[in-house]
């Protein structure tokens, strides 16, 4: 052996010269490595950046209205004396509130009222949706009725895009939604500090319109609510329960096997797919309703399942097994090993995994659209059974309105999407930096 | 438990009248197509300390394992054979491992520290074995392993820090520490002095003497003045086989064994 | 009592039931020298188990089976000739009734009793719509009588199903208590329970795909009646054509092949895009960047799998497609001197690139998390030998990761292929064969997705055919996953 | 159904549909604002055919009639008294960015444009025509690149019945094909059949996505419905069809030729049963709604005229249903 | 290499006219706020071995891994004072720390080997380096290291197998096979006995021995008798601090300092 070890040693001696020689090119492809590593983040971070840019630079008018001081008379020709009102609410009801608001304006902007043609272009700078504003007010007290009082009504989507600057005011006048007989009553208006921009609290609470001055998200933010929190509550704990499963205790034979090419074939399944499934299973076969929440939380979990069991295997699996065999000896049960340590070791990997999950869910579409969610609901969902939209959906809708003023609507809905994921993310790297550790 | 004599002794069996805490009969271990034990049979006898002595690679540890199934959680292996502790069959599908491993304790040969705090660490096995009743009886059981493993003095003041951020040597004391804080019935340990200093090693060589009033010890050690300080038994292994168990006292002294004459006539570590 | 105050008096008992077993145990535990197999916890839990889980299930199915038994008796009972005079059927009628009976349930107690077999229909609706119940108006006289036995059937059912769960949750409590003894395996018994669930919950994948193939398999079936397989499977041209009303001759034709060959031709360039991007961001944020920084980034990246995508759809359309172009149109020019592009707007590249974008998360985050948890004295273990941090990560970290790292990346692409805004607004909708990057070319899921939803007629071949494509698509899925298995399975490596 | 109207259907009524459910929600406070689902008119007859009861929808939207298929669909799940109502008229015409100059067209220069084939010289040959102005001279000199709907679109249906093969059978084109030796069918399919040589890309979304690719390719020649044009006519100019201008008024007399009917179909079974449909479908018909100067008209229906809708109105009353009317 | 002499000795330097490798001085090892070296002055003769020595948790390992910045990789650690290597700053902003390490091997206390094939676990460090020309080459350095560290015989049918499949002891002298497989000029070695057996350990100390010859060999053992029998100059630490330092003969025969002689004639492991 000593043979052996002169000769390795002295051609060791050799060696350590060309050893030097190999360094500099080492270090390059170290170098080369880390500015990989700087160049991916940063490509990532760049488009992020323009994405959000482009998002936000559209969408951030859109949380302010154009709103209209208008002196409205509430006549009891129109709407009947309080004494009728109290017996009937009928015509309380149906009465012609756009008229008293038109009124209003057309008396604000000095127009003659027999000249039709300025009247009806007047009437067009508001909103059609104050009906029910209106009507709430004298709801509300009706003593209002014979008086006159300024009341901030919404202005029409027309005005609302041309006080934001959203139509090019170049083309000829007949080509364009706003007339220049409308510029000179909004100019009118801002002279008279009778028009203003408020903070657009309706786009939150609103349900779905026609108008885009009155479509809100209250509907789709509820639904995707009601959705998250089912998708949260029914996926991360099946998901982890599944894996745990598969990971930890399952033998391994042709069942596991199936289960785990199910597994990740589901995850390859067109998400439209799962809204077939949805469609079939909850609604066909188990009678669940239509348009429900509910049922759209349910075929996300589906949906998001794969993503989430994927992603806590791989982190269950990173776990060294010493930490387990110093439970097990410690006679820690299989079940308390897993859930005393393995199962915190790997709770990073299973948030990066719910978050990427739920933030797929979040953003989906297409399987709603089978199960009757991407429609046009009004009223606020009280319970996940109730009809709902999502988010998502709202936006995949506005988007596809031809007016202009749901264009910067579809990027407000966007932007709001992402706080949403933004507080989700928030939460999920707060509870990320508690359970990382290396070892 | 019955006092059970050594009543299978093929020549090698333990002197009389010593009731046997475990007993293991023709315990074979494959990993995948490899052999790894051919056979052993070998009584451990009660509140003694039996070492294992053999050159690396010959088995000990796999042996160890068998006693508490932690072998069960290698995919490879597979055992065959008997074993038995107090006369219940080891492998016995009624047999409940948790519990048998709540008897059967052990060290492992690589310091594996959970990556909690030291007081978590220790407090672990006590706490899922309900063996406090609050936490001013957990925090006596921490201190006084932590003291019998001869670490408290280091690390009392930071009993919150990690595990894993202790030397080597004071992560092997902390996993004895570990486990001696469910006082099992019966100890295996896989060196669990390689690491360790004289000093802590006397401590642990006490603690092991001190143990052997009330519990059962098997010890792997590479260490021939060792297993001559702490064992009464000697098993020594070679390639997978059990080449010679004896009294201590015999082994050392005069081995019937060439392998085991060979081997502890070596240089000593 | 209504199933909430059900589930709570179960709890209630269970939780009852567990706290004496507790104290039981405690005792036992204490009086005797001999050692509880089990903590006290663990009988606690046992005897919340036989209180709750028998208890549940007969509730879950009471839950199931009443409302059927219940309806079956009533629908048994509508007079079959005056069903038949009225425009109603079965069905319908049933739903009215229904309805009524709810209705019935909403009222307060002094009305309700009013209500007889003899009310007419007209004055329960008037009494009903005071209390903002509509009632249809197709409801008749004969419908009061059964809306009325109706309520009472469920009335009782409920009672009798509340005293049951509620006896049988006792029950359980008492059976799982009286058994109780130091010797109880409750340990073993409540993790054979916790295993249970454990099953269930992973069958659920099974579940999941047995259903996705029963919701496709008829009209996929219904679909190879009419148009031949081999037609659909080795067709080269994707042409399907609006059915006309007649249907005259526009059966179109349906091959399958260059939509298989956009879906693999887009997703692999996605990949290729996507993988290098997220696994180099991935190993920069594990291995070199600072903690702080690496919590910034990695949500910040996660940030893009979460925009919706129709957001780069528009992307797509509006910024990437239409600068490619252009881009080409220059570089074509400096080269060549003629100045058209060669990238279209719409084409492989463009919508692979923005899919790629949206992809990256996928890998870095996962990648991250795989890549952070090897232990560090493999890393110690190679820096020791004098080996630069890259050749750690390329040689050992990375290879002890693989497998988690593989999941990532089949996820990844499992997501690829399922992507549809994506590929519509930035690669088109045109079925295109070819090789060319800068081409226009589609994938299956666009066309399920549009074939679906447009305004064709629902059982011609033309929609039947995103069946046929899903099931399709699922299978393929399918047979690479397993390839995919056999090979991690091939190439995994344990690391300690 | 259930307490609530519930629509489901095509993607072009969904904008009046919504029109309609918004105002009749307002106007009936008793009843609660309908569901209008959209998913394209087959999902949504497909929906509709599922059988009667409160489970299943109440009206289905369609931009296409129904076929005779889908009422044997609909009658094998005991949908039987189904009541079709035409509330208007869906204009298509074809527009070009703003920017660029205007078109006149008519379904021959469409046709010479667009199809797959063509006579040259009296021979059929593939499409060579690179230029709008090799297709005719009046036409302005810009390459052709168009988006026309894909097939899986109603208005794709129009595009190829009242444009290409009316071009077609104009042009002689199809006695061309005749001639070259195709039967009656074939030269059919070769008259409606779009060159795919890229110049001609179909969009299987919205209107919207036809405009951001017109502006994202000024050159560009898209199809649109009337209603999406009136709202975005700062950035599109339309091309005429002989001559004519599509407006609400060309298209409701007849003059501009390209232009479809609306739907929708009720589910009688469920009149009596769902609260306010009756109301919501003579609602729907009313003047105040699809009349002249109503909401859904100033969005870009073409409305029927005032005697066909009194027709529809009665149809519906008196309860004509499918199938009897013909 | 420059025969730098001891300069700076404080009372401590070795006998003069051995040249030093290494040298550190005032060095001071932080872990966040816990002080793990309090200041070390230590020189390295060349071409010898140095045994450090001293109880569990005294900073022999932390000061090792200082000698070829090892604890650059631990996030807390600070280290502070100076380490020469040839007189080289060793911690100087234009040092090379690959070369560094390529030139200071190192062996580890717990048994690390990569997830590879126990042939690539060897061949791995000769690979990165570039100090194979072809396969063969590559085949032989990996033979002999092997063959080195005593494994060979027990492994050589099973090259192909991972290297985590192996026994404690075995995986020990498989990390030791790759350290030399590199040939390093100095080579730490911490504690790279504790899990081997006698025989095996025999085998190292043969190899310590011959290496000596051509390289400088830092080792941390806890047992004196290996101390006394490879070393020539032992260090003895103690909670940080350097208690003594001398030739091993005196060490062992009459140590100056009190800690020392307490440590060393305590009972032996
Ligand atoms: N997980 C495993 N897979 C495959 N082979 C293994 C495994 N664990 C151990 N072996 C092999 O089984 C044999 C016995 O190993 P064991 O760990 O029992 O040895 P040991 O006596 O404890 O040695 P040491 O003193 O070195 O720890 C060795 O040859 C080893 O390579
Ligand atoms: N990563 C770390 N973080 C915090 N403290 C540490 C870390 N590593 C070591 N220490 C502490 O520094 C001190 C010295 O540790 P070191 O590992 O150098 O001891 P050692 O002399 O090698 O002991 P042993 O013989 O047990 O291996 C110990 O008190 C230890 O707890
Ligand atoms: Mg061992
Ligand atoms: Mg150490």
């Amino acid at each position: 052996m000593s043979d052996a070890t002169a000769s390795g040693i002295a051609s060791a001696a050799a060696r350590s010269n060309r050893r030097d020689i190999g360094i500099k090119r080492r270090y390059a492809a170290e170098r080369r490595f880390k500015a990989y590593g700087i160049i991916a983040i940063g490509i990532g971070l760049c488009f992020l950046a323009i994405l959000l840019w482009s998002i936000i630079s559209k969408g951030y008018t859109a949380f302010w209205q154009t709103e209209i001081r208008v002196p409205i008379t509430f006549s009891e020709q129109i709407l009947g004396t309080p004494e009728d009102a109290l017996k009937s609410e009928t015509k309380l009801m149906m009465a012609n509130y756009p008229r008293i608001a038109r009124d209003g304006l057309v008396k604000l902007l000095d127009i003659d009222p027999s000249n039709r043609k300025a009247v009806t272009a007047a009437g067009k700078l508001i909103s059609s949706g104050t009906r029910v504003a209106l009507r709430d007010i004298v709801l509300k007290d009706l003593s209002v009725i014979g008086t006159t009082q300024d009341v901030w009504l919404y202005a029409s989507s027309e005005l609302d895009s041309a006080m934001k600057g959203q139509y090019d005011l170049s083309v000829p006048e007949n080509r364009r939604p706003i007339s220049d007989q409308q510029l000179q009553f909004i100019a009118k208006l801002k002279a008279d500090g009778a028009i203003a921009q408020r903070f657009n609290w309706g786009l939150f609470t609103f349900g779905a319109s026609s108008r885009a001055e009155t479509a809100g998200l209250g509907v789709a933010i509820i639904g995707s609510f009601y959705m998250m929190l089912i998708v949260l509550a029914l996926a991360l704990p099946i998901g982890v329960a599944a894996s745990i499963y598969l990971e930890e205790f399952a033998p391994k034979n042709k069942f596991t096997d199936l289960i785990e090419v199910n597994i990740n074939n589901l995850a390859a399944v067109p998400s439209i797919v799962f809204g077939l499934l949805g469609l079939a299973v909850f609604i066909n076969w188990f009678g669940l309703p239509r348009s429900a929440s509910l049922v759209g939380g349910l075929v996300l979990t589906l949906m998001t399942l794969p993503t989430i069991i994927i992603a806590t295997r791989a982190a269950l699996r990173a776990v060294p097994p010493s930490i387990r065999w110093a439970a097990l000896g410690l006679g820690a049960s299989k079940t308390q090993t897993v859930f005393h340590h393995v199962l915190p070791l790997a709770a990073p990997g299973i948030l990066t995994g719910t978050i990427i999950g739920l933030a797929q869910a979040l953003g989906e579409t297409a399987p709603l659209l089978l199960i009757g969610m991407v429609a046009f609901v009004v009223n606020d969902p009280a319970t996940p059974m109730d009809p709902a939209t999502a988010l998502p959906v709202q936006i995949y809708m506005w988007a596809n309105e031809a007016e202009r003023a749901f264009a910067e609507r579809t990027s407000g809905a966007i932007i709001i999407l992402l706080a949403f994921l933004a507080i989700m993310n928030l939460t999920a790297i707060f509870l990320r930096r508690r359970f990382e550790r290396r070892w | 438990m019955e006092n059970m004599q050594a009543t299978f002794n093929k020549g090698r069996a333990v002197q009389a009248a010593i009731p046997i805490k475990m007993t293991s009969r023709d315990v074979t271990v494959h990993y995948g197509q490899k052999q790894a034990l051919n056979g052993i049979t070998l009584d451990i006898p009660e509140r003694q300390v039996t070492a294992l002595i053999g050159p690396s690679g010959c088995g000990k540890s796999t042996y160890l394992r068998c006693l508490n199934r932690m072998n069960d959680t290698i995919d490879s292996a597979k055992v065959g054979g008997e074993i038995r502790l107090d006369g219940e069959d080891v492998y016995d599908s009624a047999i409940d491992v948790v519990e048998l491993r709540a008897r059967v304790g052990m060290v492992f040969q690589k310091p594996n520290p959970f990556p909690k705090s030291i007081y978590d660490n220790v407090a672990y096995g006590p706490k899922i074995h309900g063996l406090a009743r609050n936490k001013d009886e957990l925090d006596e059981i921490v201190h006084i392993s932590l003291r019998k493993a001869g670490l408290y003095k280091e690390v009392h003041d930071r009993l919150d820090e990690p595990g894993t951020g202790l030397s080597g040597g004071q992560q092997q004391r902390l996993c004895i520490a570990r486990a001696i804080a469910v006082s099992p019935e019966v100890i295996l340990m896989d060196e669990p002095c390689s690491a360790l200093d004289p000093i802590a090693t006397a401590t642990v060589e006490e603690l092991i003497d001190e143990l052997r009033e009330n519990f059962t010890i098997v010890i792997v050690t590479h260490s021939m003045q060792q297993a001559a300080r702490v064992s009464q038994l000697t098993a020594m292994f070679h390639l997978g086989d059990l080449a010679e168990v004896g009294p201590t006292e015999k082994m050392f002294s005069n081995p019937d064994d060439k392998r085991t004459q060979d081997y502890i006539t070596g240089r000593f570590g | 009592m209504s199933t909430p105050t059900i589930l709570l008096i179960v709890f209630a008992i269970s939780l009852i039931g567990a706290v004496m077993a507790y104290r039981r145990a405690s005792t036992l535990a204490a009086a005797q020298a001999t050692q509880l197999h089990s903590r006290p916890v663990y009988h606690a839990s046992y005897v919340a188990c036989w209180a709750t889980i028998p208890s549940l299930l007969l509730l879950a199915a009471w839950l199931i089976t009443a409302p059927i038994l219940i309806s079956t008796d009533i629908r048994a009972k509508i007079p079959e000739e005056t069903l038949a005079q009225s425009e109603l059927t079965e069905g319908l009628a049933y739903g009215i009734v229904e309805s009524l009976g709810s209705g019935l349930r909403v009222l307060p107690a002094d009305e309700r009793e009013t209500v007889t077999d003899q009310t007419p229909v007209k004055d329960l609706s008037a009494l009903l719509r005071k209390r903002g119940v509509p009632v249809a108006s197709a409801g008749a006289d004969w419908m009061v009588p059964l809306a009325v036995e109706l309520n009472a059937l469920q009335v009782i059912s409920r009672w009798v199903m509340t005293i049951a769960v509620i006896v049988l949750a006792g029950f359980g409590a008492g059976w799982g208590y009286k058994k109780i003894a130091p010797r109880l395996r409750a340990r073993n018994s409540v993790e054979g329970v916790v295993r249970g669930a454990l099953i269930a919950a992973s069958s659920i994948a099974i579940l999941t795909t047995i259903g996705i193939v029963f919701s496709m398999l008829f009209e996929t079936v219904d679909f190879f009646s009419r148009i031949s397989p081999a037609e659909f499977f080795f067709g080269t041209v994707w042409e399907p054509r609006f059915s006309a009303a007649g249907s005259t001759g526009s059966a179109g034709s349906f091959g399958f092949i260059p939509l298989l060959a956009g879906t693999l031709y887009i997703g692999a360039v996605a990949m290729l895009i996507a993988v290098p991007i997220g696994l180099f961001a991935a190993i920069y944020m594990a291995e070199y960047a600072k903690n702080r920084s690496r919590s910034v980034v990695k949500p910040l990246l996660e940030v893009l799998a979460g925009i919706p995508t129709i957001v780069y759809g528009f992307f797509a359309l509006v910024t990437v497609g239409p600068f490619l172009r252009d881009l080409s149109t220059e570089i074509n020019g400096l080269v060549t001197g003629n100045y058209s592009s060669f990238i279209q707007a719409q084409s492989v590249l463009t919508a692979g690139l923005v899919m790629a974008i949206m992809l990256i998360p996928f890998v870095s985050s996962l990648s991250d998390d795989i890549i952070t948890s090897v232990p560090r004295s493999l890393r110690d273990g190679s820096l020791g030998l004098g080996a630069t941090r890259s050749e750690t990560i390329k040689k050992v970290v990375l290879p002890a990761a693989l497998p988690g790292i593989v999941s990532a990346l089949l996820l990844t692409a499992s997501r690829a292929i399922g992507e549809t805004m994506i590929v519509v607004l930035a690669a088109g909708v045109a079925a295109n064969l070819t090789l060319d990057p800068f081409q226009p070319m589609t994938t299956i899921t666009v066309k399920i997705v549009a074939q679906l939803t447009g305004d064709l007629e629902f059982d011609s071949p033309q929609t039947l055919v995103a069946f046929a494509l899903g099931m399709t698509l699922f299978v393929i899925t399918l047979c690479l996953n397993i390839y995919a298995l056999y090979i991690v399975r091939k190439y995994k490596e344990q690391y300690e | 159904a259930g307490k609530q109207i519930h629509v489901a259907g095509s993607s072009t009524v969904l904008p009046y549909a919504q029109i309609v459910a918004e105002n009749f929600g307002e106007t009936f406070p008793d009843y609660q604002t309908p569901i209008i689902e959209s998913g394209g008119s087959s999902a949504g007859l497909k929906q509709f055919c599922q059988g009667v009861g409160p489970d299943t929808i109440d009206v289905a939207d369609a931009s296409r009639s129904i076929r005779e298929s889908e009422i044997e669909a609909c009658a094998a799940n005991g949908v039987t008294d189904i009541s079709e109502v035409k509330f208007g008229y869906d204009g298509i015409v074809f527009a070009s960015s703003a920017s660029g100059p205007s078109f006149a067209l008519d379904p021959a220069k469409i046709f010479g444009a667009m199809a797959a084939k063509v006579v040259k010289d009296g021979k059929v040959v593939a499409n060579p025509n690179t230029s709008w102005k090799d297709v005719d001279a009046s036409l302005p000199d810009q390459q052709i690149t168009a988006f026309i709907p894909a097939s899986n679109h109603g208005t794709r249906e129009v595009f190829e019945e009242k444009v290409l093969a009316a071009g077609c059978e104009e042009s002689g084109a199809k006695k061309a094909f005749m001639a070259s030796g195709m039967d009656e069918k074939q030269a059919k399919d070769a008259c409606i059949a779009v060159r795919t040589d890229g110049s001609i890309s179909e969009i299987s979304g919205d209107y919207t996505e036809t405009l951001a690719r017109i502006e994202a390719n000024k050159k560009a020649v898209g199809v649109f419905g009337l209603a999406f044009y009136e709202q975005n006519e700062d950035k599109l100019k339309v091309a005429t069809i002989d001559g004519i201008t599509p407006s609400a008024a060309t298209i409701a007399n007849g003059k501009y030729p390209v232009s479809r009917p609306l739907y929708f179909y009720v589910k009688r079974a469920h009149l009596g049963v769902v609260p306010g449909l009756k109301d919501y479908v003579n609602f729907f018909l009313s003047e105040q709604m699809t009349g002249e100067g109503s909401p859904t008209v100033d969005y870009g229906l073409v409305p029927l005229p005032n005697d066909e809708r009194a027709k529809q109105i009665s149809d519906f009353e008196k309860g004509v249903e499918l199938g009897s009317k013909s």
